[in-house]
């Protein structure tokens, strides 16, 4: 019964993903040839090589050089990429993907099975972090049927697998460059092999990385742009001037302050879109580490949520972009509830609540996100929030690495922090709250240590039921019980708008945004 | 003592300034909190414990210390500097990719600000007390006060955004595929703001020191036998005051070099300047080990070089050098 | 007395010296005028200066008002200047003395030791102190005293070692005076004057070193100083000036005071060195 | 003596009055004073430090300091009034008429331009001569002020030439143009009596050959008998007494001009008790000290500056340590108290083996030898009153501040001056009573021996005789043995009983003053005797 549903669903869904092209293309226009496209890039990525190295500057511009097997469109729905279709069998255990053909990579040797039995099997199954859980306890085997066709088997039901294949997560990687050497010596990644649309043509360190058109695109008439500058420049203030001046004609989610976003949003030929970020849907929180005294007691954190002036943080700080959340799981993924406790800004609520919790005064220490200015802002807001509120605050200032080693080894009291959910709850928000996950060493881990046998049953359940009503069920009781207990203190769905000259075409086209390249998008 | 004698003791004192930089950076770079598979791992979005042993055996930071340092000094002995698996290229290569860039900075900016400050000091010594003697020496005070940063801020905003008469940021017109003159000319443009911006405190340094230098030269006894002589008092500051004046100044400069590299951080980040300063801050926020200490050994020995460089300017230009040392 | 009116005579000195005093002044009665926190959101952000009596310099971007961050910046800005140089002093003032009396051997380790502080690029050192020791004022103070002794330690040595053949110096050895006597009582004394008027200096070269640091987002988080506010503002500057043009001023205004009061300073100490001036 | 009959001047000054800056101890540098220079003639202004005869000589050249303006009167050169000529003009007189040399040799050449180029300059300033010509013209005035091998020491910079070298190249860029005028501002001051001797002759000789008229500044009166035709006192501003040197010399006027001439010292040393024999307090054997400049690499540069140097001194007697600069006499000076560490040789002061002693016993014994420095100025700690200067040795040694206070206010009566003077500092005094001080902080230790270097050098003569009495009047009072440390063989004469002649680090000659000076047995003795200017009038 079921199993003839879910393979109906699939069928339609097969069918409507092949048509999926044809609105696209027959959009208001058609695209012009040609043209060049100056896009910021920061910080400068640290390589190309997608598989090696997942940093946003990395998947931003390697995003153009690598493809992965899927794309996922504004409301998460699979799109064919390098896969041309696939199929989930009735037991949801078995997936079959049929390639596209006369895909050939930049060097000119031809894509085949091989390859995605390589990449998936052997490459990333050693080097990608996000791929190795998935591939080491959910898949039993993954097989090439013939040079088109892989077949991956899992060992259980496992619904966000079919959410895996976007391309900073699986890129497609060249067998023939890669079988049998040291991956992350091989001199090739200097170099990188794609099938994407652009291909590397310079990269000056420090100035600017040179993309250009890929003559081979296996899909005939794209790309259409011919060339795409990303340029590195380090100062926000900088870019922000860049962009005025005309130097470059896209700033990318994160690139400026946000004080400047509105700014030059309003500048003429000037388009902003929020769009392009549903698949990573960026939640921002305070994790309060529960083992340090008085922050193990629930009635203290729900004071302190109840001291924070969250629309203060989202309209002074975050120049109001974004969104309240409710609770762990973003509002613009799936399966997010609304039925929850909720917390407004109260200070005197607050105050009671954490005088009736026994807080003495001690000091807390708030570790500060060293990604910029706007995290510092609202270090500085929350820190004078929780003072108003009777809380001693002292703000620890640290660069990435200081801030990666106190987060991971549980060296904070309150430490900001923002995560990627990833498509789906089961692969990027259970992590930061089921008790298997309490590990030092990794800063995305559930550094706070919030344990609860209930939790991570029910997020066991949410991963492996194989319907998502069944799912949703399960999520939905989570957010509840998150929502009362909080683990974390939830701030921000975080909006990184892309800023771009209007005259720049099918910029943002799937829930990816400019992560999935610029294949479609052509200049006027 | 002669010129080869000279030159080799210097180049041994180089030597070892070189060599205690590079024991320095070394431990005091280890002394950091986090390790480089630390930063790898954070910033990819995601880490476990096998990504992390992976990377630090990449790294050789599992090896003892001591063990670590030899390596690295051995390296350093043939000029390998490392290896950055950030980056995934040799620390030489992206050094060596980046100096020209800070070279030519820094030496646009020395040569304006000496250049000017010589220039200034001397005009204002030569009318001590008067009107232009004052705004000279307002304005290098100015000059000296105000903080590298805001001006270099300022200037992008006034002549690039208001005015628009150069470039904002960055090296060259990117995409515009200029040769010959004409990506000169276009790199000079984009010069033009950084290397006055970095220069402008030491402009003021430099016309500071030259018009105390020029004050005291003037009150010696030759300038006193010069003016017996019958000279015009042009000649006489020309050649006899701003002469012996210019030397000391010529020595502070060389000391000044240090701080010019270390402006150059300053002025690259913000100006989008793809240099050796701006290198060494986005490494030390990545904590690229590597690549950090190789470009504190290679800006120190481009000091270095340079104290040598400005000794022999030195040499050339006062002859007693060669009785005294 | 004699002291004053050497000092009065250089009119920009008196105009150092009156803006310091303002400075120091606002800085001691910080708590009055403002007592409360100046990291207190009080008012709308970005409110122009005047646009409310309230806010004579106006807000910043979260809604913080600019003059309380002013004053209780000066504490800050002058805290970090005096404290860090009074660090380079107690390193370079003993450094340089004892180079310059013992000379020799000594005398060449520590320069040596000396010249290769002053090779390295100061301003990068400073930043991989901080960053090492994480920002916090501690760490600031000490980074900049680190990197700003050299000058104060050659300057001593230079003293010392021209006092050290001064037949007064002789004398205290003839008549058996110990070593250490003789540098306390009869050279340092004597480099006091310049060691003041270098100190002057210094302290605007570290309000300066600090403002640089926090421009770079390397400074004390919990303490609200000049250098943070123009940090905080510059991404603002275009349409919200305000922000960092009146602490980048201070700063400015300041690090001048200081300069022209050192030069008062060295009119009135060093009489005979303040030539070029009839 | 050149012929000085009544031909026109060339220089006459009327009445001239230089006044100074308003907070000046006077307000006059130089009051309505008249003189004039005929051709040919030399004139020589004297006067102590501070009368005003060098402001002269530069308001001639139209190089005043800023501060110092004239007042009134007229410098007539060959009847222009210079004071009324504008800097133009006064640009063209200067080197082309009016020639200068001045005190410093070390200085007064610019450091960075070879010797010929700045010989050249003169004739380009003046637009004279052709570029080829001004080269013969330069080696013609190099060799004819009688400097070595010309051709090469054209191409020289100032800092390989010697301090005698230098005054001669100083000499012959003054007389380049042949100038009416020469102006010689204390030209041979700086340098050792045997240069002096040279340079005060060859100025004799080109005066004579062309005829220059030279105007001569200087303080010493042996000077002035060895060159003048003519003399003119100066004191505080004002001129006291004018004449031709056999009258001024032999039949002064002014009391001032007495006073001065009395408190030459005569090269006759006078009649000294004999020493009692007894064991010597101080006695040297072997000394040895080498200066090594160092360098990288290559052969270190050595300068010997004590070799081999013996010599004995008794209770109660004076040991003249003489000789020109660089004859190492200051060093063997420092090496007897070990402010400088000897390299060899042995030290001995009366039994015990000074030379020999560790840090801290040294410092024990260091009172038993006590020293009298040259610089008056720089001997005394600005920042510490006279009272503390002079008890801060007996404090070292373990008396009370109190009781030591008390004792320097003896000592200050002592040497001349008043007890209050405990509490007063140095910058009050003036240099013959700060050097007084000295000798109150060196007697303070009650010393066996008494090293003065060069005591009396830095000051004007009328102070210097006094010192020079006083430390005689102690050394009879408390029977000190006294190393005497000069270059000043009319100082020498006067104070010491025996005298040893240094050059090169070696002493050449010791004797009996009275039989030394009598009978100079070395050559060199012999030379630095005859240098002695004014000899024939001061002394035999």
């Amino acid at each position: 019964m079921l199993n003839s549903q879910i393979r109906r669903r699939l069928a339609v869904t097969t069918a409507l993903v092949a048509l999926a092209f044809a609105p696209m293309a027959a959009q208001a226009q058609e695209p012009k040839k040609g043209g060049t496209v100056h896009v910021v890039v920061q910080p400068e990525p640290p390589m190309l090589m997608q598989g090696l190295n997942q940093n946003g500057p990395t998947n931003m511009v390697a995003g153009n050089i690598y493809e992965s097997l899927l794309r996922y469109d504004e409301k998460l729905n699979p799109q064919p990429s390098l896969a041309k279709s696939w199929e989930i069998s009735p037991d949801a255990k078995v997936y079959t993907f049929k390639l596209q053909e006369g895909v050939t990579w930049h060097d000119g040797k031809p894509f085949t099975a091989d390859d995605v039995v390589f990449t998936l099997d052997k490459f990333l199954r050693e080097v990608h972090p996000r791929w190795r859980p998935i591939v080491n306890t959910q898949v039993e085997a993954i097989e090439k049927v013939d040079d088109l066709t892989v077949r991956i088997t899992l060992k259980q039901p496992f619904g966000p697998m079919i959410m895996s294949q976007e391309v900073a997560s699986a890129p497609m990687i060249p067998k023939h460059i890669y079988d049998g050497t040291d991956y992350r010596a091989n001199p090739a990644n200097n170099t990188p092999i794609g099938t994407g649309p652009f291909k590397l043509k310079e990269w000056k360190k420090g100035s600017y990385i040179h993309l250009v058109k890929n003559e081979n695109y296996w899909m005939k008439g794209k790309p259409n742009l011919d060339e795409i500058y990303w340029q590195i420049i380090p100062d926000a203030a900088a870019r922000a001037v860049a962009y005025e001046t005309g130097k470059v004609d896209v700033l990318t989610g994160g690139s400026v302050d946000v004080y400047d976003v509105a700014r030059l949003s309003k500048l003429p030929n000037t388009c902003m879109t929020t769009k392009g970020w549903e698949m990573f849907a960026p939640h921002a929180w305070l994790t309060p580490n529960v083992r340090n005294g008085i922050l193990g007691n629930k009635q203290f954190r729900q004071g302190l949520m109840y001291a924070i002036d969250r629309e203060f943080g989202r309209d002074v700080v975050w120049g109001g972009l974004g969104k309240l959340p409710t609770g762990p799981i973003s509002s613009k993924t799936r399966f997010y509830s609304s039925d929850v406790p909720k917390y407004t800004y109260d200070p005197a609520k607050a105050k009671e609540l954490i005088k009736a919790s026994g807080y003495k005064g001690e000091t807390i220490k708030l570790l500060n996100l060293p990604y910029g200015e706007t995290w510092s802002r609202w270090s500085e807001a929350i820190k004078q929030n929780l003072e108003d509120a009777g809380v001693k605050v002292q703000i620890e200032n640290t660069d990435v690495p200081g801030w990666t080693q106190k987060a991971s080894n549980w060296d904070f009291d309150l430490n900001f922090n923002f995560l990627y959910q990833l498509g789906d709850p089961a692969t990027g928000v259970a992590r930061s709250y089921v008790s298997s996950n309490i590990a030092k060493g990794n800063p995305f881990a559930n550094v706070g240590g919030y344990s609860n046998p209930e939790v991570d049953k029910l997020f066991a359940e949410g991963a492996s039921a194989p319907t998502d009503a069944l799912r949703q069920e399960a999520y939905t009781k989570v957010q509840k019980i998150l929502a009362d207990e909080l683990p974390v203190l939830w701030l921000l769905e975080m909006d990184f708008p892309t800023i771009y000259r209007c005259n720049v075409k099918n910029l943002v086209t799937t829930g990816i945004g400019v992560d999935d390249g610029f294949r479609d998008a052509w200049k006027e | 003592m002669n010129l080869l004698q000279f030159l080799s003791g210097r180049l041994v004192k180089g030597v070892l300034v070189l060599f205690a930089i590079a024991l320095l950076n070394f431990f005091l770079i280890r002394a950091a909190p986090g390790d480089p598979a630390q930063v790898l791992a954070g910033e990819a979005g995601a880490a476990d414990a096998q990504l992390l042993e992976q990377l630090r055996a990449r790294f050789g930071l599992d090896q003892p210390l001591l063990t670590q340092l030899w390596i690295y000094l051995k390296g350093y002995a043939t000029l390998d500097l490392g290896f950055s698996y950030r980056q995934q290229r040799p620390v030489l290569d992206l050094v060596l990719d980046r100096l020209p860039a800070t070279l030519l900075l820094t030496g646009a900016a020395f040569i304006v600000s000496l250049g000017l400050g010589v220039v200034m000091g001397a005009l204002a010594a030569r009318r001590a007390g008067r009107w232009s003697d004052s705004l000279i020496t307002t304005l290098s005070l100015v000059f000296y006060a105000t903080p590298l940063f805001w001006i270099a801020l300022m200037s992008q905003i006034l002549f690039s955004l208001k005015l628009g008469l150069v470039p904002n940021v960055g090296f060259e017109t990117i995409g515009a595929n200029y040769t010959g003159l004409a990506r000169a000319l276009d790199i000079g443009h984009h010069l033009i703001l950084p290397s006055i911006t970095l220069g402008l405190f030491f402009t003021a340094l430099y016309a500071r020191m030259m018009r105390a230098s020029m004050l005291e030269v003037a009150g010696a006894d030759f300038v006193k036998t010069a003016r017996a002589k019958g000279l015009s008092p042009a000649i006489v500051s020309r050649r006899h005051v701003a002469r012996n004046a210019i030397l000391p100044v010529v020595t502070l400069a060389g000391l000044q070099a240090g701080q010019l590299v270390g402006g150059a951080v300053l002025t690259e980040t913000v100006f989008a300047w793809p240099g050796i300063g701006r290198l060494m801050f986005d490494a030390l926020v990545q904590r690229d080990y590597s690549v950090l200490l190789g470009v504190f050994f290679i800006s120190s020995a481009m000091v270095v070089g340079f104290n040598i460089l400005t000794d022999l300017v030195y040499r050339l230009a006062d002859p007693r050098i060669e009785a005294a040392s | 007395m004699n002291f004053f009116k050497r000092f009065a005579r250089n009119r920009g000195a008196l105009i150092g010296l009156a803006i310091l005093l303002a400075v120091v002044a606002f800085a001691l009665l910080a708590p009055t005028l403002y007592p409360q926190s100046p990291w207190r959101m009080v008012g709308r952000p970005f409110m122009a200066p005047l646009a409310l009596d309230r806010f004579p310099l106006g807000t910043d971007t979260l809604g913080r008002d600019i003059a309380s961050g002013m004053v209780h910046g000066a504490r800050v800005s002058l805290m970090i200047g005096v404290v860090s140089t009074i660090v380079s002093l107690l390193i370079g003032v003993p450094l340089g003395a004892v180079a310059g009396y013992a000379g020799g051997f000594v005398d060449d380790a520590l320069m040596r030791f000396t010249e290769f502080f002053q090779t390295i690029p100061s301003f990068a050192l400073a930043i991989v102190m901080v960053a090492i020791l994480q920002p916090q004022l501690g760490s600031i103070v000490l980074a900049i005293g680190i990197v700003s002794w050299p000058p104060v330690a050659r300057l001593v040595r230079g003293e010392v070692l021209s006092l050290r053949t001064r037949e007064y110096v002789q004398a205290a050895v003839t008549i058996g005076q110990s070593t250490p006597r003789i540098i306390f009582s009869q050279i340092l004394p004597n480099t006091i004057a310049p060691i003041i008027v270098l100190g002057s200096l210094m302290i605007g070269s570290a309000i300066l070193l600090e403002s640089s640091l926090s421009f770079l987002g390397l400074g004390d988080p919990n303490l609200m100083s000049w250098g943070y506010m123009v940090g905080a503002g510059r991404t603002r500057l275009i349409d919200a000036w305000w922000i960092s043009f009146f602490p980048g001023l201070a700063i400015f205004l300041t690090v001048l005071a200081l300069n022209l009061a050192g030069e008062g300073l060295n009119d009135a100490l060093n009489p005979r060195l303040a030539r070029g001036r009839e | 003596m050149a012929d000085v009959s009544k031909a026109e001047p060339v220089l006459s000054i009327e009445n001239l009055t230089l006044a100074l800056p308003p907070l000046a101890d006077r307000a006059h540098a130089v009051e309505n004073v008249s003189l004039s220079i005929a051709p040919g003639e030399t004139l020589c202004i004297v006067g102590e430090s501070g009368s005003g005869k060098s402001m002269i000589a530069h308001a001639v050249m139209g190089l005043l300091p800023k501060a110092v303006k004239p007042k009134g009167g007229a410098i007539k050169l060959a009847g222009r009034d210079l004071l009324s000529l504008d800097e133009a003009a006064m640009q063209d007189v200067r080197g082309r008429e009016i020639g200068m040399i001045f005190q410093e040799p070390m200085t007064s050449l610019n450091p960075v331009m070879r010797i010929e180029d700045q010989i050249f300059e003169t004739f380009e300033a003046h637009g004279l001569l052709a570029k080829s010509e001004r080269r013969a013209r330069t080696l013609a005035l190099l060799t004819e002020v009688g400097l070595p091998d010309p051709a090469r020491l054209a191409k020289a910079y100032p800092h390989e030439l010697s301090g005698g070298q230098r005054q001669r190249v100083m000499i012959a860029m003054a007389l380049a143009l042949e100038p009416k005028l020469l102006i010689a501002d204390e030209p041979t001051t700086a340098l050792d009596v045997t240069t002096q001797a040279q340079i005060l002759k060859l100025l004799d000789n080109l005066r004579q050959k062309h005829g220059t008229a030279v105007l001569f500044i200087t303080h010493d009166f042996g000077v002035v008998a060895e060159i003048a035709d003519r003399i003119a006192v100066l004191q505080q501003g004002k001129l006291v007494e004018q004449g031709t040197a056999d009258q001024v010399l032999s039949n002064p006027q002014h009391d001032y001009t007495k006073r001065l001439l009395a408190a030459v010292p005569s090269l006759i040393p006078p009649q000294r008790p004999a020493i009692v024999e007894s064991k010597p307090v101080l006695s040297v054997t072997d000394l040895g000290k080498v200066y090594r400049k160092r360098s990288f690499f290559g052969a270190a540069r050595e300068v010997k500056a004590a070799d081999n140097v013996s010599f004995t001194l008794a209770k109660g007697e004076t040991l003249g340590l003489v000789g020109e600069s660089g004859s190492g006499k200051s060093t063997v000076g420092r090496c007897c108290l070990r402010l400088i560490e000897p390299d060899g040789g042995r030290i001995m002061l009366g039994d015990l083996v000074l030379s020999d002693l560790g840090k801290s016993a040294l410092r024990q014994h260091r009172k038993r030898i006590q020293m009298i420095f040259q610089d008056p100025f720089a001997s005394l700690n600005p920042r510490q009153t006279v009272g503390r200067i002079i008890s801060d040795g007996p404090v070292a040694h373990g008396t009370s501040r109190k009781d030591a206070l008390a004792r320097a206010k003896e000592l200050l009566e002592l040497v001349g001056l008043s007890a209050n003077a405990v509490d007063r500092y140095p910058h009050e005094f003036s240099g013959g009573q700060r050097q007084r001080v000295g000798i109150a902080r060196a007697l303070a230790l009650e010393p066996d021996v008494l090293v003065a270097d060069e005591a009396v050098s830095a000051l004007d003569v009328s102070v210097q005789a006094q010192i020079l009495t006083l430390i005689k009047e102690i050394q009879q009072r408390l029977g000190l043995a006294i190393l005497f440390v000069t270059h000043d063989l009319r100082v020498a004469a006067q104070i010491c009983d025996r005298i040893a002649v240094m050059q090169r680090g070696r002493i050449v000659e010791t004797g009996p003053t009275a039989a030394l000076f009598a009978a100079p047995q070395h050559a060199y003795t012999q030379a630095l005797l005859a240098a002695v200017p004014g000899g024939a009038r001061f002394g035999h």
